[in-house]
């Protein structure tokens, strides 16, 4: 019996019985090798769900949408259980509102050249983190070596190179907010951008504003980020924001420690918001 | 955030009447007092800082160096109590870290370290704080204004990458793939 | 639309010598929302306030800028002149164009346009203000004191004689804590005991004074003048009404328990009263040890009670009541070296003991009627060793601090110990020896003259060989290795927190350090207060301290409250935290962040989208919180804002400042 | 069946080899295979560090990388306490970070990714497995022989490269000698410095801390002592008579303490010959005491046999009255019977 198979089984398990109402996971969709998330509600669309090395999306956000008409059964990978323990951990939903099976992942693909996607590349659980059951056995893929090559890249141009390379890359930036929609740990009730009365960032699609949007919402998920690289894939202009979600990762961690969000459901509180009486001292 | 080299030839078209704006964000119980005590002692400093002060160097919200740079600042100064004197006991250990962060990320997007800076000033540094005023104010002067870039540059449409594609591709035939790349 | 004056102040020469005030004016004119500029020789002086006040009415101001010296210097002016005007004081901003403009640059040019941003400025921030209204909180005049050792005492004592009711909880069946314990005190050399006890009776019987022994604080809630405070009352199977202190219980209860007091080295009943003078005079049940509690039979003081006091059924009690002040003096333990020093047996010795321990046993009350004997065959030590620093000024070990007292009463033990066996000898083993106290290194050199042998450095290793304690260490001034024979050695431990502290400290949301220490508000300027307001320190709760010191730092605490509960309300800081619930999403960063646990994640119902939602959102406690803004950062959203400080009116502020 | 590899140190074949003898004596007993690292090196001991730190590290590295890679998954042994610091300290310093690993590796020119623990034989037995087998194989209990164990410095320190949790007063030999029918004696010498290493340099020094072994141990009431090092093995071992020498000169009474490696004293309780297990080779007579004990043991054994059967003839006897009291009691009780009926009957009849 493979994992899809077993998934099906016990979605329409969980939807007859009533253990939940909805279920999360992905169909087939128009072209080939293609996938798109599936929202169930009724037992006999469980055999619509796939599970397979083309499901790219990570479903975690879409439990936080459909978690008010009742308990949400879902499919997670590394990346979407530990969305789950995000929004868990945000008091965006509650554990025992999610039913989650989980799945090991190996890495999803690009459909047309059939590579392993970058997202997948660099991803270091690929087990989920949490999950009620599992449907087939766990992943144990090895974990990529080097989790900042891309960020070190980077810090090793020189000051002006870094200003011009970011200035091509805002200069693409639409202000879609698809970064942020797809992002679990975006889960405001009201996002800053659509704050009139502070009207904390300027809404001109412009090199600068748009720098300082980016900005804004990497300080935003800064301690909190799953590293899931969901925004750099919806990024429908291709930015490289994991580069800027894994800085300020990386410096947390050469500054602060060494953490990983998201692992756990008792997780320590992030590093931003606790503190050492011997952080090192740069600002004397 | 402009380039040094841009900065330099931009130079020639600054005025010479040109003067620097650096804003000082400090918090009441200590740079602030630190700061009055500068102007009771009738120490001297450049005119190009305008102080806004805050209740505590935990108040300050990295929003807001954003919308001074943004604004037209060329320079940020965000000063608080030295760790462990705080008044209100931790927040300026908090304002410590994301600071540190903070800067880092900026730095890391291309801005020179000088325009964004970070002190620990007591209530009792007047000298230190005319100091810092004073270095701040030359280094961002020396790096002449900032001259953020903000016309979108006209550019090639890049790739796209797929999943967009196929959003595109209703019906498949009319959007070969020749064309969205 | 809000209607902006702004009165801009010439301080004499002080602000117009460097700044162009009436151009400054001008320039306010063009301000939006402006409706009033005036300037002024003095703003402050009464014709000014006068003036502002007249304004105000006439121009039917509601938002007032002050142009003129630092807010640190008149703020407080300004809001009691406005308070007396239709205008609320908190829509006041005060532009500092004095410390910070025409005192500290020369040209004028330059002075004045600095001057004009800075009205910009305060006119940007002005305009976003919302008003803020204070609210009164009752101050209720009575004080907690937890804890009834000799700091805990002093301080009940310095309250009630002021005229406000206290109550001690003590956790212990009598109040004495630690020092009546001792047997004497550095450097006078006078009876604890005898110094002591007399406290202890005072306050057992002053009028002012409820002393809840063996009770323990079960809950709190509240904020400053108002903590409603829940106490255990433990059972102690007597009725206190009844029971007269006779004694006759005690006598023939047939049951031994170690006796805690003397430090485990004598045995008491299951009915006991911790010592002969203990205030309440009246004893407790030991529940875990008695034979009629734990196992059904005996009743042995039931029968010989002779006015019927003893009470099997007795359970615990709780009781709330309302204070306006805590007071923490909870107080020190000794450091359990055992785990920490296996090399010196590790408990295996039985003459290796500490200092309280030395206490009892020189204590003529004590459990070999002051005669020195060691513990293991209750012979007379001939050769002690003292060693100072177990468990203190040992980071790898015990803890990284100076416990401050053992110096003394090391010098004290030696001198007894010389004292009472005069051919005995002594050797202390010291790192340094601190004496900085009124009398103190005179005491410390009058030991040496007693002829105690101080050597510089620490023991090694303690063995027992041949019914000797063998202890190795270094002399380090003369660089050789010490070996002495020892027949009793005794360890001046280090002070550390009493147990429970981290709980209850926690309860009342009192800041310990790393060493579970209570901290102050600040080292030197607010000693004995906490972060947390309404809330004192007294004695060896915040740090190892002597006698003298803790009674000091009691009559300092007492003094605080006194001023507290002498005022019938306090005016609230309304410029606190504010929740917008409507997008808090009640996750919890700004918690943890609060130096002062004034917010609280509290589920709630709203209506949303036309149905019944309940979800958790953050709650500020008005009382608690003191407008640092720290949570504020936390809140990617910005549902926790600052008021008096919101976020709009920083973002306008910097706005302002930008278009200059 | 375990397996482990077994890295020998230089004792192995010299100094400390009846440590090797018994070590494989019992090995083979209790089924715990040691796999002698190939080509195994110097630990570098004290003298690496003394010439430079970098050396300290690689020297047992390399040992350590070659047991990686030729014995994988294989946790490796040390016996000599001296070689399982050096093995230790190395692999505390490779597993702290990445950067050391791949200094090492530069240095060793070979892979090594600090895998495999380094254990003390003393942790091996530390099993539950190894203990159930040492109990089932134990033949005869070494009753009577009071062992004082001295596990050296070397085993414990530093506290946090050898994680040892109780380095005044370990446990682990006492518990083995406990298993084995001996009485561990409580002292405070456990794991003093044996001064081996300045015997040759500073003996002035050096012989005292031997001596005062010896006391500590003498003083608690230990017959002998028990070791798992070789370098104190041999220290005290071999210097016990020069020390006992200058003990009469000073008209002191010598000692009667022999060594033993504790695995000698399992192998013999195992019920190999002391021969065997190498205890021939000591340098003090160690063979007569154990006879001695022996003979002890058999002693108290036959004098328990008489106690015990004391006992039970007293039991009997006991047992024997209560039965006769019984049956007086129901003859009385009978007759009483008889003579109540008869007399019944008598009045019936009257």
């Amino acid at each position: 019996m493979t994992a899809q198979d077993t998934i099906r089984a016990r979605a329409r398990e969980l939807l007859e019985n009533g253990e939940v109402t909805t279920f999360i996971g992905w169909e087939s969709g128009r072209f080939e090798n293609q996938t798109t998330p599936l929202v169930i509600t009724d037992a006999s669309d469980a055999d619509k769900l796939v599970c397979n090395e083309y499901c790219v999306n990570t479903l975690a956000k879409y439990a936080r949408d459909v978690v008010t008409r009742g308990k949400v059964g879902m499919v997670v990978r590394g990346c979407d259980s530990r969305g789950i323990v995000r929004l868990i951990n945000d008091q965006v939903i509650n554990r025992e509102d999610v039913y989650l099976i989980g799945v090991g992942c190996a890495g999803v693909r690009d459909r047309k050249t059939g590579e392993l996607l970058k997202k997948c590349a660099e991803c270091r659980h690929g087990d989920p983190v949490i999950c009620d059951e599992m449907a087939g056995d766990a992943a144990g893929r090895p974990q990529p070596s080097e989790r900042f090559k891309e960020v070190h890249e980077v810090e090793l141009m020189t000051q002006p190179e870094r200003s011009r390379y970011f200035e091509g890359v805002y200069a693409k930036c639409i202000r879609c907010y698809a970064c942020r929609d797809v992002c679990p740990c975006c889960t405001c009730r009201e996002c800053f951008v659509d704050q009139r009365r502070e009207n904390w960032v300027g809404k001109q699609n412009n090199v600068a504003e748009n720098r300082f949007y980016s900005l804004t919402r990497v300080m935003h998920i800064a301690d909190r980020c799953i590293e899931c690289g969901e925004c750099e894939r919806a990024c429908p202009m291709g930015l490289p924001l994991m580069k800027l979600n894994r800085k300020v990762i990386k410096d947390l961690n050469d500054l602060f420690g060494e953490f990983e969000s998201s692992m756990t459901l008792d997780e320590e509180p992030g590093k931003l918001i606790t503190y050492d009486l011997v952080d090192c001292e740069e600002f004397m | 955030m402009s380039v040094v080299e841009a900065n330099k030839t931009a130079q020639v078209g600054v005025p010479d009447s040109w003067e620097p704006k650096v804003i000082a964000f400090c918090c009441h119980w200590c740079t602030y007092t630190g700061a009055d005590l500068a102007g009771l002692n009738r120490m001297n400093y450049p005119a190009n800082v305008r102080v806004l002060r805050i209740p505590c160097s935990g108040r300050m919200n990295p929003q807001y160096v954003i919308e001074a740079l943004n604004k037209g600042c060329d320079g940020v100064l965000v000063c608080g109590c030295h760790p462990g004197d705080c008044h209100y006991v931790t927040g300026n250990y908090y304002a410590r870290r994301r600071m540190m962060i903070f800067k880092r990320l900026l730095e890391y997007e291309g801005l020179e370290p000088e325009r964004f800076q970070v002190r620990w000033i007591s209530g009792a540094e007047a000298g230190k704080f005319r100091d810092t005023v004073m270095s701040v104010v030359e280094q961002v002067r020396a790096l002449g204004p900032l001259n953020l870039t903000r016309e979108i540059p006209q550019f090639e449409l890049p790739a796209v990458p797929d999943g967009q594609e196929a959003f595109n591709a209703v019906p498949e035939e009319v959007m070969p793939e020749e064309v969205s790349a | 639309m809000s209607r902006i004056g702004v009165f801009i102040c010439y301080c004499g020469s002080n602000i117009a010598g460097t700044v162009d005030v009436e151009a400054v004016a001008e320039m306010a004119r063009t301000l939006p929302d402006v409706v009033h500029v005036e300037t002024n020789k003095y703003t402050c002086s009464d014709p000014g306030q006068e003036g502002v006040r007249n304004a105000i009415i006439s121009h039917e101001i509601d938002r007032v800028v002050v142009a003129a010296c630092s807010p640190r210097m008149h703020e407080p002016t300004w809001r009691k002149l406005l308070a007396d005007t239709p205008v609320n004081p908190y829509m006041l901003e005060v532009a500092n164009i004095r410390e910070q403009c025409s005192w500290v640059h020369k040209d004028r040019e330059v002075a004045t346009a600095k001057a004009m941003d800075l009205v910009k400025m305060a006119v940007a921030k002005v305009a976003r203000l919302q008003p803020l209204h204070s609210t009164e909180i009752p101050v209720h005049k009575k004080a907690l004191v937890i804890g009834g050792g000799i700091a805990g005492m002093q301080t009940a004592l310095d309250i009630a004689d002021a005229g406000f009711k206290v109550t001690i909880v003590e956790r212990e069946t009598s109040l004495g804590g630690k020092m009546v314990m001792l047997d004497k005190t550095f450097p006078t050399m006078d009876c604890s005991a005898c110094i002591c006890t007399p406290k202890m009776s005072e306050v057992g019987n002053h009028p002012n004074i409820t002393v809840k022994s063996y009770s323990e604080v079960e809950n709190v809630s509240g904020y400053i003048g108002n903590f409603e405070v829940t106490i255990r009352e433990k059972a102690k199977y007597i009725d206190y009404n009844l029971c007269t202190g006779c004694g006759a219980c005690e006598t023939k209860c047939p049951q031994k328990v170690v006796n805690d007091f003397e430090q485990g080295m004598s045995e008491r009943t299951a009915i006991y009263k911790m010592f002969p003078q203990a205030v309440p005079a009246k004893p407790v049940i030991d529940a875990a040890h008695c034979r009629k509690l734990a196992q059904g039979k005996c009743g042995v003081c039931a029968k010989v009670c002779p006015t019927g006091a003893i009470n099997y059924e007795d359970e615990d009690k709780l009781t709330t009541e309302t204070y306006g002040a805590v007071v923490f003096a909870t107080g020190y333990k000794l450091i359990d070296w055992k785990p920490l020093y296996p090399e010196y047996g590790g408990g295996a010795y039985p003459d290796v003991i500490t200092g309280l321990q030395f206490e009892r046993l020189v204590n003529a009350s004590g459990p070999t009627e002051g005669h020195i004997l060691r513990p293991s065959d209750n012979s007379e030590p001939k050769d002690v060793v003292i060693i100072k620093c177990v468990g203190s000024r040992d980071p790898n070990k015990g803890k990284a601090y100076c416990s401050r007292a053992c110096c003394m009463y090391s010098a004290k033990h030696a001198h007894q110990y010389l004292d009472k066996v005069p051919d005995g000898r002594c050797y202390v083993f010291y790192m340094d020896v601190r004496t900085p106290g009124k009398g103190y290194d005179e005491f410390y050199m009058n030991t040496l003259h007693d002829g105690a042998q101080y050597i510089r450095g620490r023991v090694s290793k303690i063995y027992q060989e041949g019914g000797k304690l063998i202890c190795k260490g270094e002399d380090t001034l003369t660089s050789q290795q010490v070996t002495v024979e020892a027949d009793m050695v005794v360890l001046e431990t280090a002070m550390v927190p009493a147990d429970g502290i981290d709980e209850l400290a926690a309860k009342f949301t009192v800041g310990r350090d790393a060493d579970s220490w209570l901290v102050e508000a600040h080292a030197k300027l607010r000693p004995v207060e906490t972060n947390t307001a309404g809330i004192y320190l007294a004695g060896t709760c915040q740090g190892p301290k002597d006698i003298p010191d803790s009674v000091c730092q009691a009559g300092a605490a007492a003094s605080k409250v006194i001023g507290l509960l002498n005022k019938d309300v306090l005016q609230s800081n309304p410029q606190i935290s504010h929740v917008n619930e409507a997008i808090c999403q009640g996750d919890g960063a700004c918690v943890g962040i609060c130096p002062y646990g004034a917010i609280q994640i509290v589920q709630k119902t709203f209506r949303e989208n036309s149905r019944k939602v309940t979800r958790p959102v953050a709650q500020v406690n008005p009382g608690l919180c003191q407008g640092c803004g720290a949570c504020t950062v936390t809140c990617r959203a910005g549902a926790m804002d600052l008021l008096g400080y919101t976020n709009e009116s920083i973002m306008r502020e910097v706005d302002a400042l930008c278009q200059w | 069946m375990m397996k482990y590899a077994y890295f020998p140190g230089c004792s192995a074949e010299t100094t400390g080899k009846s440590f090797t003898i018994s070590t494989s004596y019992v090995a083979d007993k209790i089924g715990v295979e040691l796999v002698e690292i190939p080509d195994w090196n110097c630990c570098g001991t004290s003298a690496a560090a003394l010439t430079s730190p970098e050396l300290a590290v690689a020297l047992p590295a390399r040992s350590l990388a070659i047991s990686e890679r030729e014995l994988p998954g294989l946790d490796v042994v040390a016996p000599c306490a001296g070689c399982y610091r050096s093995l230790k300290a190395s692999l505390a310093y490779a597993r702290e970070s990445q950067e050391n690993r791949d200094q090492i590796k530069r240095i060793i020119n070979a892979p090594y990714e600090a895998k495999a623990d380094v254990l003390t034989l003393l942790e091996v037995f530390e099993s539950d497995d190894v203990r159930e087998a040492i109990t089932a194989k134990v033949q005869r209990k070494l009753r009577c022989l009071k062992v004082a164990c001295y596990y050296g410095c070397a085993m414990v320190r530093p506290a946090d490269v050898c994680e040892c949790d109780n380095v005044e007063d370990p446990q682990q030999m006492d518990e083995l000698m406990r298993l084995i029918g001996a009485e561990p004696v409580s002292w405070a010498f456990k794991t003093e410095c044996c001064g081996a290493a300045q015997q040759m340099t500073v003996p002035v020094q050096a012989k005292p801390m031997i001596e005062r072994i010896f006391q500590n141990a003498a003083a608690n009431g230990a017959d002998c002592i028990v070791t798992s090092c070789p370098l104190c093995m041999l220290n005290l071992d071999m210097r016990e008579a020069e020390i006992n020498a200058a003990r009469v000169a000073r008209g002191e009474e010598p000692f009667d303490i022999p060594c033993y490696y504790f695995t000698e004293l399992i192998g013999l309780a195992m019920g190999a010959e002391p021969d065997e297990v190498g205890i021939g080779i000591h340098f003090h007579p160690a063979k007569t005491l154990l006879l001695q004990r022996e003979l002890d043991a058999l002693e108290l054994e036959y004098a328990e046999n008489e106690a015990r059967a004391a006992e039970e003839r007293k039991k009997a006897e006991m047992a024997a009255k209560i039965a006769a009291k019984k049956a007086e009691k129901a003859a009385k009780a009978a007759a009483a019977k008889s003579t109540d009926v008869a007399a019944e009957a008598e009045e019936v009849a009257r």
